[in-house]
């Protein structure tokens, strides 16, 4: 890494001079501020961003309203332009609920963590899956409570160690994982469920496309695309490490695939 | 020599390093001695960017913009 | 007598690790210590700040205090709420690696309670000395070892033998670093310049 | 008005919710608000609304929650123990600024507490009526939708058993066409740099601060909260029934359904010559201090029935101010089903109860 | 007492829990109890005691309703929101008798009303402490316990961030050996005839009225729990905290930590000369009426100081019941995190807002 | 079923005259009070019965703590001669997870209705057997909220008509039913669950040894036995006809069977 | 004019529905009508009962009335809450199938309030002759039957015409079973022997 | 002729007729001329039982005892 410092620094402070198309901007063209506040290495931007990147192109900006859970990526709720409704710790998947029913044409979906969706909200995603209402859940599953500091979820691997957990997730204690996605593909009103991950530039493509084939399943039923995103904070790991550190443990035990396509058949 | 290259808007990084690891070429590295207005180090682009746009997806601050040469200027370079 | 220690940064700079260790120090060499800290929010990256009261004998003051004797700043983005309120007399540590706003002219950009009072600043590049020895985020930890050293407040040692106390368990390995970036602080800056305390503690 | 049709008050109120334009209902069953969520699942496909079975209390009001960002005219209810899980979504329903019919169908008056003090989060009120019958209750209805909507906010409406099981005659309003609220989301402001928002935690997109950051200021949101709450609290104009004279020695105050029983019970004395009076505040949030006070003005005592150990007997005393005694001669009453059915509902023990206190008063 | 260890106040009240025999923790995050549950979890498992990380407030509370009914000495807690999700256990648990001590780690002053009235079902209260500061809240702790056991019955202890943030030295009172109480169900009693029944419909096993017929009468039921809930709101004397003079013309009250800045803003106006005095409720509920009564007589006005819009103004109120002209002070301070930190929470300004009462005052 | 009656009648108003033996009693010995207020021809008390009859024969009616949700069946909570913990409606899981916790000792046991269990506390029992608490959950499953008049639950089969689903239960607008008792067993933490009913006497016996192993499993983790019962009331169908429903049509969505048992090898 | 009915039963006998029926017709019929009714519990087969108050005019009375002009009571179960609360002058329709007590004394087991009333009691058995009609159910509508022919309340074809908006549309199969019960209710007693109206209403 | 008999608590039996089905020799018929004291008619047992128990476990009413004769006994039914 020292070498390559004797070759020129290219100049990245303005667009090239010469032709070029610009072929991926830094700034998804539906978030509309920069500045967020999300940690160094945090994983949930990317997965936002993929979400907003998917409204974009399935032509949904002008018909789309997401529902926000309250987690890190609460900070994005203000943030987007595309239409929102922040609902409370736990609630989104009723309040999508009530959106969609009240207004078919609309497509609704959630951003909410794992805290919000497995723990608080268990309740609420699975009811909306089995009445197969007609929304997209996505869950941004770095498996702590990232907001108030890095506590145990119910979908903490076994073994690590959180702040209330500071022996390590002992399953004797605390209990296992709840792999969400896997809880849910198992109900007859879900019809697309999911598990990408953000750790690796190809993991977000991947999931990029799971968030656009969710979107369009959402018509025929309930879709879930749950993503494993990093919490360098909450782990308390180098951001360097943390995408090794995910690959190692949480994505160990939820692991990447398509669980569920009534559509296009079942395929991983 | 590149088949791309990028604008990178050091002030909005958090120095995460991951756009590091993901790039391909590995033609990103981050400064040593400077840091941006919050105090964090950035990564500046080396010759060989190939306009993967790996660095866009992995990066959490939307820092990177990608441009690819069009093919007829990539052969003058 | 109380001397207090308002310290602002942002979050991820380590400020109330850093708040912490010195009110276990000042208890440890037998003051009277009230610290009070503050962070999070709705956003990752805020404001972080620290009231820190050491007296002669008990605390009676509230968590929070309206004019303080000294600051610490380690960011400016926040300093708006701290910089007027030292007290006439007062000073002010800055990090002046990271620190771009000119508080040495006793002007703050948002509006200072009092433009006219002329605050004596003490700068210390502390982000660069800790950038320096290889823990950059350690800086805080600069800036408590010469906010010391310059007010003789508490000796070193009982910083140092404090800072097991205080570090988590995950972070204890970073006990060494911690201790070389105070030791950079102590010897960055002149001793005793603003002496916090007329006579050792009762 | 339709003509008047015999309905049980459950189903008046359904029909009326209807009529008020109310086009989204989502409840969870629980005696005696189950005969509301029956009749509404009954009459609302029928209007082009929805009706939705939700599988807990807290499902019902999440999904209200969403049916009114989209401005559709939404209602829920429950009792005592359901409510209490909705407290939190109705306290921050304030926040978010989103207006909403609660039907609170009690059991007794135990929870006077719970309904005009809330157990929410934070610094806000929520108006409510207090119906004395079911066809007061359909009016009070309609009064309830636009309150709703002008003051965005969740409004309660406080029932019980004997609203929800008294059949009666009732005139139903003519239906209203609801209108979707201009602040709603649709979905359609997206892409256009203003896309809308309603979030509990403010509404400012893009703080343009220090930064340009993302995130909320809760310091402004929550003080510009608290500022329409006292807005609301003085632009509602309290309600109250009174039947005095000015001969009027002894007041009675009461509210909700035992107030047919005092009211009864003051006619009946009345006609027999006793210097009583009635008061029955209508409204619980705001409550009518002023009225009250004035109407306390000469009266030797403020006597307060309720079916509970004394919660609006506070709201009483803060009205009289400590100008005339005020007394409590009411208490929590129940019958074996724990439904709030009270056994001291009968005319005859309120008359002796009211008698006796003219006769202390008398001869202080 | 131990010796006095620096220690945060959240770390403080775990200890302090601990020592007072507290062996069952449950709770689930939030700003500022958090840190509470982290230090419970870090500490329960060495003093043989159990802290579970609940998945929601909902379990919390549950979880800590089946400790309870075992006779541990149980504890848990939460925010404004969270604790709107247990309303409706806390409430119920006062009719199933099962002691609990509640950590309401609030936001502001927002939630006087959440925690004094509640936002459960029925005609119950909570006794509610609320602590000054770290030392008193330490103290508070085993007093919670002591009446959670003696009432049977949940206690609030009313802190904030300041008293979760503060650090200082405290002494935690000697650990106390807890007794499991003679009510409490272990299993064991299966198959004699009398099996020990814990319920919030009753405890009466077989009512033996007409038929024999299994089930509860909620009418015997509900009329003893608000007997229960009298004779505790009469048997625990209300503490309140004062600095008056036989000159003061303007009586200040406030609680919990404002009570701190109040308190000192107060001394220094004493100091220097002005005819004001302070006073604290301690205990919200009960309410110190009596006392708060006496120490308005002969002041000029009272003024209230809290960060809300006005809640606990009304229990003053109704302690001075129109004697003299209670004036409110206070209003809702916020900075922009939302937790409660509170701007106006500053000696300097709050001297300056009570001079110039003591100003209006002077020129009445 | 006239012809019959030509027989002689046997008495049945005092014990046989010549020696016989007492092979089955008409009150279970754990339920103290024989006149229930549960409507004719209701299968709860059937499987209370069961859950009564199994405790007294594992020895555990000593050592046993029986926790009810609010349903029917709490009209048994004050009726048993075991100890009852009663709890609110949904949260039976967490108050039996708070005895298990602190007297590991005790057989701790839930009597839950399908709208307690799986409407208003799903979330419960998925977190209690997710993080395996040794407690058994006894489901009472019959399709409707008994207790509050008929209503359609998260368990009512599709097309049942209900007092809220007057047109039957549709796909489209109330969703589909929870098999509870399958997506329990998904969950790491559970380690015997089972469905039995009680609709015949042959189901009757079955759902006993269900409960039997249920009970015994629990010193390893979480067990769940859901059991079928017929609510005449609530449905609006004929005692004579309820059983026959019962099969026709809950059965049919909610199969008999063991679906887990780490101990003994997954069977039916 | 208001003329109150109490009716008393244990659930499952029907009795909402009945007086339903009763107060159906009785709109129909131009009278003013209120009914109250209470059931349920923690129990099934609990209390159920009804409160009927039929006026010239509209009714202005409370939901529950602390005397009432007559009763039905279909089972003795909850009957103390009912007898006692007749007027002076109140009389009784009891199902004599069913009911052992014997409020023809006039006295209650449980204590009546004023056990010198003698009632005026009215038996029918009324689910001795449901019964024979191959509908035991159906014995609240006998009541009913002979209730509106004992006071003239309201004539048979307004009860006729009220049953199908009374009953569920899952009972609707009942309707002729239960119109055959009103009639042998009505044909059960005498006409008239305690007329409810003076005229009719207005 | 029997192998087993009952004892039938007819007072808390409520008519359901679950027993009657649930019977394998279909020994037991509901009364239609009498009724208990709730109203309810309740099954008889004709000669015929086999003690199988079914009874017992299908009914929700605790309403029967079941007997079964002693070997020696049943020999000289
Ligand atoms: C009812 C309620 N309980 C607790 C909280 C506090 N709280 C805020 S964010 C959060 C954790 C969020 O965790 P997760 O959903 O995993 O999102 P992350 O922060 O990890 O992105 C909690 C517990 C709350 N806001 N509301
Ligand atoms: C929080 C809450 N909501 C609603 C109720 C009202 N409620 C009592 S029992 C019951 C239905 C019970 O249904 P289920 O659990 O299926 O038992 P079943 O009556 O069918 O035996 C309901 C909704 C309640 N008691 N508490
Ligand atoms: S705490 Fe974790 S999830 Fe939250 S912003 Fe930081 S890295 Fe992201
Ligand atoms: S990934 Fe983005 S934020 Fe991280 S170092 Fe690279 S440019 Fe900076
Ligand atoms: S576009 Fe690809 S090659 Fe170019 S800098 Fe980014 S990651 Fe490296
Ligand atoms: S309503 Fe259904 S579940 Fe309840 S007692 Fe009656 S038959 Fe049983
Ligand atoms: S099963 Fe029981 S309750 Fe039903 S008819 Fe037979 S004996 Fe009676
Ligand atoms: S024991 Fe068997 S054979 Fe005898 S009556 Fe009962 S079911 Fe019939
Ligand atoms: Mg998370
Ligand atoms: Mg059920």
């Amino acid at each position: 890494m020292n070498e390559p410092r004797f070759l020129p620094v290219v100049p990245t402070d303005h667009p090239p001079a010469c032709a070029a198309s610009l072929v991926h901007d830094f700034t998804p063209e539906l978030i509309s501020v920069g500045a967020h506040q999300l940690c160094p290495g945090c994983g949930e931007p990317m997965a936002i961003r993929a979400v907003a990147e998917a409204v974009a192109e399935l032509g949904l900006t002008r018909s789309c309203i997401a529902v926000f859970g309250i987690g890190c990526s609460t900070a994005f709720s203000n943030n987007l332009d595309i239409e929102v409704v922040q609902a409370l710790h736990g609630r989104a998947p009723s309040v999508a609920t009530g959106i969609t029913r009240m207004r078919p044409d609309v497509t609704a979906l959630t951003v909410q963590g794992d805290g919000d969706m497995v723990n608080e909200g268990l309740q609420e995603v699975l009811h909306a899956a089995a009445r197969g209402e007609r929304i997209t859940c996505f869950m941004l599953n770095n498996g702590v409570f990232g907001e108030t500091g890095g506590q145990m979820t119910a979908t903490t691997v076994l073994g690590q160690r959180t702040k209330n957990s500071p022996e390590g997730r002992d399953a004797r204690h605390h209990g296992h994982p709840i792999r969400l996605a896997d809880l849910v593909a198992t109900l007859d009103g879900a019809v697309y469920v999911a598990r990408g991950a953000v750790d690796t530039a190809v993991n977000v493509q991947r999931t990029k496309r799971m968030v656009l084939k969710a979107l369009q399943a959402q018509k025929r039923g309930f879709a879930l695309v749950e993503v494993l995103t990093m919490c360098p904070t909450g782990w308390a790991v180098d951001t360097t490490r943390s995408a090794r550190y995910m690959a190692d443990h949480h994505a160990r035990i939820h692991s990447m695939g398509v669980l569920k396509d009534t559509g296009g058949g079942r395929s991983r | 020599m590149s088949a791309g290259t990028l604008v990178i808007d050091t002030e909005a990084c958090k120095g995460c390093e991951l756009c590091v690891d993901a790039c391909p070429p590995a033609v990103l590295v981050m400064t040593t001695d400077r840091v941006n207005a919050r105090g964090y180090r950035h990564p500046e682009l080396l010759p060989g960017c190939i306009a993967c746009k790996a660095c866009t997806a992995i990066c959490p601050d939307f820092v990177f913009q990608v441009y690819r040469y069009h093919p007829s200027e990539e052969d003058t370079r | 007598m109380e001397r207090e220690l308002l310290m602002t940064g942002i979050g991820g700079q380590g400020v109330q690790l850093a708040a912490r260790l010195l009110a276990h120090a000042l208890t440890a060499a037998g003051r009277g210590v009230q610290l009070f800290g503050s962070f999070g929010g709705m956003m990752r990256g805020g404001n972080t700040e620290a009231t820190l009261i050491a007296a002669d004998t008990a605390v009676e003051s509230p968590p929070t205090v309206p004019l303080a004797w000294s600051a610490i700043v380690m960011h400016d983005a926040y300093a708006d709420h701290v910089v007027p309120r030292l007290r006439p007399g007062g000073w002010l540590l800055v990090d002046s690696t990271v620190c771009r706003t000119p508080w040495r002219d006793g002007v703050a950009p948002g509006g200072v309670r009092r433009p006219d009072a002329a605050f004596d600043v003490l700068e210390v590049p502390a982000t660069a000395l800790a950038r320096d020895l290889g823990s950059p985020a350690a800086a805080t930890m600069v800036a408590i070892g010469a906010y010391a050293r310059a007010t003789d407040i508490v000796g070193a040692d009982a910083l140092a033998q404090a800072l097991p106390e205080v570090l988590p368990p995950h972070r204890l390995e970073q006990a060494t670093a911690n201790m070389r970036a105070l030791a950079a602080g102590y010897g960055a800056v002149p001793a005793s310049s603003r002496p916090a305390w007329a006579e050792a503690p009762a | 008005m339709s003509a008047p049709r015999f309905m049980a008050g459950s189903d008046a109120l359904a029909a009326a919710m209807v009529a008020a334009g109310c086009r989204f209902f989502a409840g969870y069953p629980m005696t005696p608000f189950t005969g509301v969520l029956e009749a509404m699942a009954q009459r609302l496909p029928g209007a082009g609304g929805v009706c939705m079975n939700a599988e807990s209390e807290l499902e019902a009001i999440g999904m209200c929650w969403g049916a009114a960002a989209i401005g559709a005219r939404a209602a829920t209810g429950s009792t005592g123990q359901g409510l209490a899980l909705m407290q939190e979504s109705l306290a921050e329903m304030t926040s978010a600024r989103l207006p909403l019919v609660v039907l609170n169908m009690a059991r007794g008056q135990g929870d006077y507490f719970q309904t005009t003090r809330g157990g929410g989060h934070g610094d806000y009120r929520l108006p409510v009526l207090a119906p004395v019958d079911v066809s007061e209750a359909v009016t009070h209805v309609s009064l309830a939708f636009g309150w709703a909507e002008a003051w965005r906010t969740p409004v309660m409406l406080f029932g019980d058993y004997y609203l929800a099981h008294t059949h009666r005659s009732v005139s139903i309003p003519a239906p209203e066409e609801p209108v979707t609220p201009a602040w709603a989301v649709d979905g359609r402001s997206g892409g256009t740099g203003r896309a809308r928002l309603i979030s509990p935690l403010g509404t400012v997109k893009q703080r343009d601060g220090q930064g340009a950051q993302a995130g909320y200021d809760l310091a402004v949101h929550y003080r510009a909260c608290a500022d329409r709450t006292r807005a609301m609290l003085d632009g509602i104009a309290p309600r109250i029934e009174a039947e005095t004279g000015g001969d009027t020695a002894v007041l009675v105050v009461a509210y909700g359904s035992p107030a047919a029983y005092v009211r009864a019970a003051v006619r009946e004395l009345r006609a027999e010559g006793l210097p009583v009076g009635y008061a029955r505040p209508v409204t619980l949030v705001p409550f009518p201090y002023g009225a009250l006070a004035r109407l306390a003005r000469g009266c030797r005592a403020v006597a307060v029935y309720e079916n509970n150990s004394g919660q609006a007997v506070d709201d009483v005393r803060l009205a009289v101010d400590g100008q005339v005694p005020v007394e409590f001669i009411g208490g929590l009453s129940m019958d074996p089903s724990g439904f709030g059915i009270a056994p001291d509902l009968d005319v005859t023990h309120l008359k002796e109860r009211i008698m006796q206190l003219v006769g202390r008063v008398a001869a202080r």
